[in-house]
């Protein structure tokens, strides 16, 4: 595992909805300036409350919303920068997912229709010949409610079993950056534990993890770093232990 | 925005006056034109109302023209030909047919509402053309022209286009009031959210089937108005062809746009018009521009006219239109 | 003086696109024959097309009469057309001499002295066409038609001459692309012979089935012009080969005035035209007859109706004169398609099933 | 029977490129007629120039091919991500220009297609039962073509991404498809049906402008009937359209006439031979809004 | 299990059955709420809760059995016939009209059922006629019940903004006060708190706290702090079957309960 190079690392990203493409100005920008770098095999966490842009730097990050201003780098490759009123250049999204990004979104968006069997199939990594990689009786085994369902569409499943499909269906891809934003909504909470025991699994296979959560508690006993976010700006960073003693963080930006 | 606001009734407005200056400019024969467009437009502004405000593509329009004109190919032939008893009775006939149809094809969505409008209207085109009284496929030709009573008929060109154009405007305020009230914004909001709105406690099948009975009516008024006009009905009034014309009207012209559909019915017929004087191919500039449109001005000729301003609702009802489509 | 304004009201696009470019090249060579003029006066000619609809035909008549004052009027192919435009230009005193449709309608009840049904009346062909069958003793023959009024015209046509047995009348639909059905229907039934009116593709559709399924062997394809000109037989190809029609008119009828319409339009566009093209030719030298015979004068109606009636022009189709009705009493002939000398497939004359022969409807004409 | 069937085929292979293009990628693209017909003017141009029936065939194939490539590149690619209704207008606006273009080329006269020399003659498939050799190849140009359509869609992967480009295409491009390079192939793939079709159908109905529009419509009724998607269902829909058809011409007026006075059949009959397909389709959806293997919940 | 309450529930569901193919999503539930009550309907993932709330609703048929809400048969009457009778829902997933102001979102509640026809203009033609041509924006009355409903799930200030524009604990409680519009009698809830913080988590329990006097609840969620913090009484479904009912205490205590869905996560 090197720490000295960083598996992703973003700096400076501005972002926002609707707004001229690389004007940076616009009537909704959202985030200000945010710097960001994960290691391999690192488990880094957003956190803040409801609406300070944790998703929206998600999407940044994956190619989904344009980069008004900053540079984002993904192993060796530039993924995307723009200055202002400067050139743009970035990858289209499939090629970020390819160079082994992979997200479960909020939201679930599963295919309504392909079959769960077919989400598991269809985007899956062959060419990973690993011993851990995860294949169909892997995923399974983590959700046995899928193996249950395997026919139904993607939208014949309830709200939880969607959201175990969804990350099932990252997981196929055996990605090297694995990114969850909100997995957990919506699931009862035996298989919450399941999937904090999973992750920590994969934690501990060296996965690279990107997380937003609102438990943050289960956080801190998985994540090895935490940033803050307020109004799109990283307000707070550190290691669980410096969140943990930090109550005035909790307080200011976490609204516990 | 000001000019978008006042430009419908300046146009309404020289409308009124054209017949009476049309002759010393020579241009006698573009009264009976503009009359002819007035009465698509008509059409065309009822289909823009379910299409646009109702999210109901129905690629099947033109049965209920027919409808309204065979009403009154029936009638005529029967001995009657006040035009307010005829065209009243289109209306009604048609809007009771759609009334019907719609009982069923509401029940699909999307692209089977499409092929199911469609398939409603070729089968009244077949029973048209089967209906050999009245001529079958050849047509009907209507003898007696429509009378207003006191002495006029549709033969006097600038009184005929005097009653149509005043309908056409009656029928645009009472469609402008309908998007604004409340029945219009619940059409809207079946069109955008139809599950949310039962939740709401709106009972979405009357909505949609009061609008699409709306719309066939005045489909049948103008299917009315344009045997009148012609003195002369025929099936292929009511070919499917005929729909996709007019659904192609309103798009030209902006669905969910006000004006949307005369604008469109008056663009495409006068395009249709000038072309064709200029070369045979003339379905070819027409495809051109069609494409065009798509991809320059989604919002349509009446949306390029609104402008900039305004942009969140106009762009926020054509976005809603593409969920709905 | 101001010139003699005809209107062409032309299918140029629609489903009849094919005989409404055959009249589009007709015209325009008659009227390259004739100079741009007719009788010998300055004449201009306002072209438009109808797509194939009535309504449009309609709107575009209403312009014509409104607008641009036309004199006469000529050029749409199929019988429903003709009856939408007729009011207007009857209303309006204006000639329609038809280079193509002729409809019962306007042959009996409703017959004007403005519409002259220059070519035929619609049923003609058909009797035409039963005659021969009846003379020929063919034991029983089996109809098809699509299903309109025409469809059921023409078949009501063949009928009436017809002496046999008619094993079945069958209907299709407008715009049919495959007949299996009905070639089974035909193979069960074993006729001597088949009559079809199947216009346009459909036509061309049912010959080449029909030879497909290998019916051609036993059975005898007759039908009409429509489905026997030039326009056909490039479509279906040596498929074709022996089938019967009849017709008013042929491209190797004799006389000198086809014989030069003939070689006129072979040097202009390089091949043998159509009844199309033959009729609105002949539509065109109609008016320049009577132009000539009014020195002018188009706005004395009297004259111009008493002058079209006098056919005072050398006629393509051999014997032709006006009956009552203002349509045509004259021959009609048998052909067959073969490969001509020149390996040609093409239409050959073989002999006249009905001489000087008048329509059904005359009597019903009050005129 | 068996004509309804071969007719449903017919059917079959005409709806088969759309219930990729439309079916699959949601793309309501009506000048797929259009390239039907592109498809039949070029083989009986080829084929009657070259005398050689597969040498019009592969023309046909390469000339669409182009032609559509060019036509995704510069227009349908831009409306993968636009509602049915831009798409029905502009692909509208698509026919009227081909529909010139092929006068422009051809004229408006139909143009000669014939069956290969070598299918000529009638085979007996029955004792007694002479049938077009040309149809039965036909027929089984329309099952390999529905099997592996079939096969293509919901068994490969291929099939899975473009449903999912499909339905949801930002979030299949999340999971690394090219939606783009995908949809483009599948269009093209369409566009080849089409031409095969085309080219195939050429020799036994008539060459000519318009062409495409008509056949136009069945193939959708028949892609509705079926529900959008399914190519099951799109293939059971057909047969079941070629029967319904072919009985409503054939059989309905023999039952009407042991019923109704003959006067009265004739004005019947032809009604419900034209209204079949169309009563067929509106029944079915009257019961079943969605078609009859809705493939998507 | 109904026995306890049968004759005095405000809400009772007797028998209810729903099958999706093969699999039985509802197997023969039956549940009764009481007036006043907040009753939370927990199970693992799957269990079939969403789709008895559809049922309730409206927006599947049953197979079999019966829905009462205050005496009225609610089981074959129409969505929004139920909506009249008292019957109010939210979604699992946020179902708003993105498209539209927060204003234009209540204006289409309350017009709905809150907002009666000014004038007293009765019945018949004159209503039909006011529902189709009177201007809304006009309609001062309606606005004003849409601005109070605004206020009270506190959306007061975002009156103007897009729906959709919305950060996600607003549209859900967008989404509730949409519900609320009709006053009903009972509000369906499906996991309100679903995707929210804890911030916003804590603002809407406060608000469901505030609703209970005026309406019963039946309330869905996975948070089980705000389950504790809310139910008056809690049934646990499980593959369709309500496996138990009780007190938040016991359901708590249930060994059962915590095999099937609570698991050892700690809700204190
Ligand atoms: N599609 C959109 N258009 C405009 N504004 C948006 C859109 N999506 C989100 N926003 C706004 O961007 C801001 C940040 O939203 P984002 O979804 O990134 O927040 P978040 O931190 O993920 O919060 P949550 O916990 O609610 O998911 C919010 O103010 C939100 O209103
Ligand atoms: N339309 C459908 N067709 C087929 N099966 C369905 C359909 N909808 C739901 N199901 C199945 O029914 C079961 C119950 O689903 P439901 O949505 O009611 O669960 P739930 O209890 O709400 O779960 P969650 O807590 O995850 O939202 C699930 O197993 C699901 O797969
Ligand atoms: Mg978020
Ligand atoms: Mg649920």
């Amino acid at each position: 595992m090197s720490l000295a190079q960083a598996l992703l690392d973003a700096e400076g990203i501005e972002a926002g909805y609707g707004a001229a493409v690389g004007s940076g100005e616009g009537a909704s920008q959202v985030l200000f300036g945010i710097d960001l770098s994960i290691r391999a095999g690192e488990v880094v966490t957003l956190l803040g409350r409801n609406g300070m842009g944790k998703s929206t730097t998600i999407k940044t990050l994956i190619g989904a919303l344009p980069l008004h201003r900053g540079r984002i780098r993904f192993g060796e490759t530039t993924v995307a920068a723009a200055q202002a009123g400067g050139p743009r250049q970035a990858l289209r999204p499939d090629a970020i997912a390819r160079l082994g990004v992979a997200i479960v979104p909020e939201g679930r968006q599963c295919f309504p229709n392909l079959t769960v069997e077919e989400h598991l199939i269809a985007f899956a990594d062959t060419r990973n010949d690993q011993r851990e990689a995860w294949d169909l009786g892997k995923l399974y085994a983590l959700f046995p409610r899928l193996r249950e369902r395997k026919h139904h569409m993607g939208n014949q499943l309830s709200g939880g079993e969607q959201q175990m499909l969804a990350i099932a269906r990252a997981l196929s891809t055996n990605p090297r950056l694995l990114i969850l934003d909100e997995a957990t909504e919506g699931l009862a909470p035996v298989i919450r534990e399941e999937i904090w025991k999973c992750l920590r699994q994969l934690k501990d296979l060296g996965q690279t993890i990107l997380v937003v959560d609102k438990y943050i508690e289960r956080l801190l006993d998985l994540a090895d770093r935490h940033l803050v976010l307020e109004r799109g700006r990283v307000v707070w960073q550190g290691d669980s232990a410096a969140l943990r003693a930090d109550r005035s963080v909790w307080q200011a930006y976490l609204g516990v | 925005m000001k000019l978008a606001r006042w430009l419908p009734w300046v146009a309404l407005l020289l409308l009124a006056v054209f017949p009476l200056v049309a002759p010393s400019l020579g241009l006698d024969f573009y009264v009976g034109f503009v009359r002819r467009v007035l009465i698509f437009a008509l059409a065309a502004a009822g289909l823009n109302f379910i299409l646009g405000f109702g999210g109901l593509a129905a690629l099947g329009h033109c049965g209920f023209l027919g409808v309204g004109a065979y009403t009154l190919v029936a009638l005529a032939h029967s001995g009657v030909h006040s035009a307010w008893l005829l065209w009243p009775a289109a209306l009604l006939v048609a809007a009771l047919a759609a009334a019907l149809i719609g009982l069923v094809a509401l029940r699909t969505r999307g692209v089977y509402f499409i092929m199911i409008t469609l398939a409603f209207a070729q089968m009244l085109y077949y029973v048209a053309v089967s209906l050999r009284p009245y001529g079958g496929d050849d047509g009907y030709n209507l003898v007696t022209p429509t009378s207003f009573g006191v002495g006029l008929n549709t033969l006097n060109d600038s009184v005929f286009y005097g009653v149509v154009l005043a309908l056409f405007t009656g029928a645009m305020l009472l469609f402008n009031r309908a998007t604004r009230s409340r029945f219009g914004h619940a059409l809207m909001g079946v069109r955008d959210n139809e599950t949310r709105m039962r939740a709401l406690g709106f009972p979405v099948g009357r909505i949609q089937l009061a609008a699409f009975a709306i719309a066939g009516g005045v489909a049948g008024l103008a299917g009315a108005m344009l045997v009148s006009h012609n003195n002369f009905a025929s099936p292929s009034m009511m070919h499917w062809t005929q729909s996709a014309t007019l659904l192609v009207m309103v798009v030209i012209g902006g669905v969910g746009q006000r004006w949307g559909g005369p604008v469109g019915a008056a663009v495409w017929i006068g395009l249709e018009e000038i072309v064709k004087a200029y070369t045979d191919y003339w379905h070819l500039p027409l495809g051109v521009l069609l494409v065009a449109i798509v991809f320059l001005a989604p919002r349509g000729i009446a949306g390029l006219l609104q402008g900039r301003a305004r942009t969140t609702r106009a762009a926020t009802s054509a976005a809603a239109q593409e969920g709905a489509a | 003086a101001d010139p003699v304004k005809v209107g062409l009201a032309l299918d140029l696009s629609g489903p009849f696109a094919v005989g409404g470019a055959e009249a589009r090249d007709a015209i325009n060579l008659a009227i390259k024959l004739l100079d741009n003029k007719l009788g010998g006066y300055p004449a201009e000619f306002i072209q438009a097309d109808t797509a194939g609809s009535p309504d449009q035909a309609r709107q575009i008549v209403q312009r014509f009469v409104q607008r641009d004052n036309i004199d006469f009027f000529t050029g749409p192919v199929p019988s429903n057309i003709a009856l939408a435009v007729g009011p207007v230009l009857f209303g309006a005193k204006v000639p329609y001499i038809s280079s193509n449709p002729g409809p019962s309608q306007y042959a009996g009840e409703q017959c004007n002295p403005y519409f002259f049904g220059l070519s035929y009346q619609n049923d003609t062909w058909d009797e035409a066409a039963g005659q021969w069958a009846s003379d020929q003793k063919v034991k029983s023959a089996f109809l098809i038609a699509p299903n309109y009024p025409a469809g059921r015209d023409h078949l009501g046509g063949f009928k009436r001459t017809y002496k046999g047995e008619i094993v079945a009348e069958v209907y299709g639909k407008v715009g049919q692309i495959d007949y299996a059905a009905e070639l089974a229907q035909i193979r069960a039934a074993k006729p001597a012979a088949v009559f079809f009116f199947l216009p346009g593709a459909m036509g061309i559709n049912f010959i080449k089935q029909f030879v497909a399924a290998g019916l051609s062997k036993d059975v005898r394809l007759i039908t009409g012009p429509a489905s026997a000109e030039e326009d056909t037989i490039a479509a279906v190809g040596e498929p074709i080969l022996g089938l019967y029609s009849t017709s008013p008119w042929s491209h190797d009828l004799p006389n000198a005035a086809n014989q030069k319409f003939v070689s006129e339009f072979r040097k202009a566009y390089g091949r043998y035209p159509t009844f199309y093209a033959a009729h609105a030719y002949e539509a065109i030298m109609a008016m320049d007859a009577a132009v000539k015979d009014v020195k002018g004068k188009v706005d004395d109606k009297e004259a111009v109706l008493k002058a079209l009636k006098a056919a005072n022009f050398a006629s393509i189709k051999g014997s032709f004169k006006y009956g009552n009705n203002q349509f045509p009493i004259q021959d009609y002939y048998l052909r067959v398609i073969e490969k001509n000398k020149d390996g040609v497939l093409t239409n050959k004359t073989l002999s006249t099933p009905l001489k000087s022969y008048r329509d059904a409807y005359y009597s019903q004409c009050k005129m | 029977m068996l004509n309804g069937i071969g007719y449903g085929l017919m059917l079959f292979l005409l709806a088969a490129g759309l219930t990729l293009v439309f079916g699959i990628m949601d793309v309501m693209n009506l000048a797929h007629g259009s390239l039907f017909m592109g498809g039949a003017y070029v083989a009986a141009q080829v084929h009657t120039s070259s005398g050689s029936f597969l040498a019009g065939l592969l023309a046909a194939l390469a000339v669409v091919l182009l032609v559509a490539l060019a036509l995704e590149a510069l227009l349908v690619r831009h409306l993968y991500g636009r509602d049915h209704l831009a798409q029905v207008l502009a692909t509208f606006g698509i026919i009227l220009v081909a529909d010139d273009a092929v006068k422009m080329i051809w004229g408006p006269a139909p143009l000669m297609a014939s069956s290969p020399t070598a299918l000529v003659e009638p085979i007996e498939v029955l004792p007694g039962l002479p049938y077009p050799s040309y149809r039965l190849l036909i027929l089984g140009v329309g099952l390999l073509v529905a099997l592996g359509l079939y096969l293509l869609v919901n068994h490969t992967r291929v099939g899975m991404l473009v449903r999912a480009g499909a339905s949801n295409r930002a979030m299949a491009e999340f999971m690394g498809v090219r939606v783009g390079r995908v949809f483009s192939g599948v269009f093209l793939l369409g566009a080849a049906l089409a031409a095969l079709a085309g080219a195939l159908m050429g020799p036994i109905t008539a060459v000519q402008v318009g062409m495409g529009e008509e056949i136009l419509i069945p193939a959708l009724v028949v892609l509705v009937i079926g529900g959008i998607g399914s190519v099951r269902g799109a293939f059971i829909a057909a047969l079941l359209v070629g029967l319904v058809d072919t009985c409503g011409r054939a059989f309905v007026p023999m039952a009407l006439r042991a019923v109704l006075p003959p006067a009265a059949v004739s004005d019947v009959a032809p009604l419900v031979a034209g209204l079949a397909m169309y009563a067929l389709m509106a029944t079915v959806l009257a019961f079943k809004p969605a078609g009859l293997f809705p493939a998507r919940g | 299990m109904s026995a306890t309450t049968a004759t005095t529930a405000l809400f009772q569901v007797q028998g209810l059955v729903k099958h999706f193919g093969a699999l039985r999503a509802t197997d023969d539930v039956s549940l009764a709420v009481n007036a006043g009550e907040i009753h939370a309907l927990i199970g693992p993932n799957g269990a079939g809760k969403s789709t008895l709330v559809n049922l309730i609703s409206g927006l599947h048929a049953p197979d079999a059995g019966r829905i009462t809400l205050d005496g009225v048969d609610l089981t074959p009457l129409p969505m929004h016939a139920r909506v009249r009778a008292g019957l109010s829902r939210c979604f699992q997933i946020t179902s708003i009209f993105p498209k539209v102001t927060v204003l234009d979102n209540l204006l289409l509640a309350v017009q709905s059922s809150g907002g009666r026809h000014p004038g007293g203009s009765g019945r018949g033609l004159p209503r039909v006629l006011h529902t189709l041509l009177a201007d809304r924006a006009r309609d001062d009355a309606l606005h004003a019940q849409a601005v109070s409903l605004a206020e009270r799930v506190g959306l007061g200030g975002r009156l103007e903004r897009l729906a959709g524009t919305l950060p996600h604990g607003a549209q859900r409680q967008l989404d509730v006060a949409l519900a609320l519009a009709a006053e009903p009698k009972l509000l369906l809830l499906d996991e309100p708190m679903a995707g929210m913080g804890p911030e916003d988590s804590e603002r809407m329990t406060a608000l469901i706290q505030t609703l209970k006097q005026d309406m019963a609840i039946l309330l869905i969620e996975h948070d089980m702090k705000a389950v504790f913090a809310l139910a008056d009484r809690i049934s646990v479904l499980v593959y369709g079957k309500v496996l138990t009912s009780g007190s938040v205490d016991e359901i708590r205590g249930n060994p059962q309960v915590q095999a099937v869905y609570l698991g050892t996560e700690d809700v204190a």
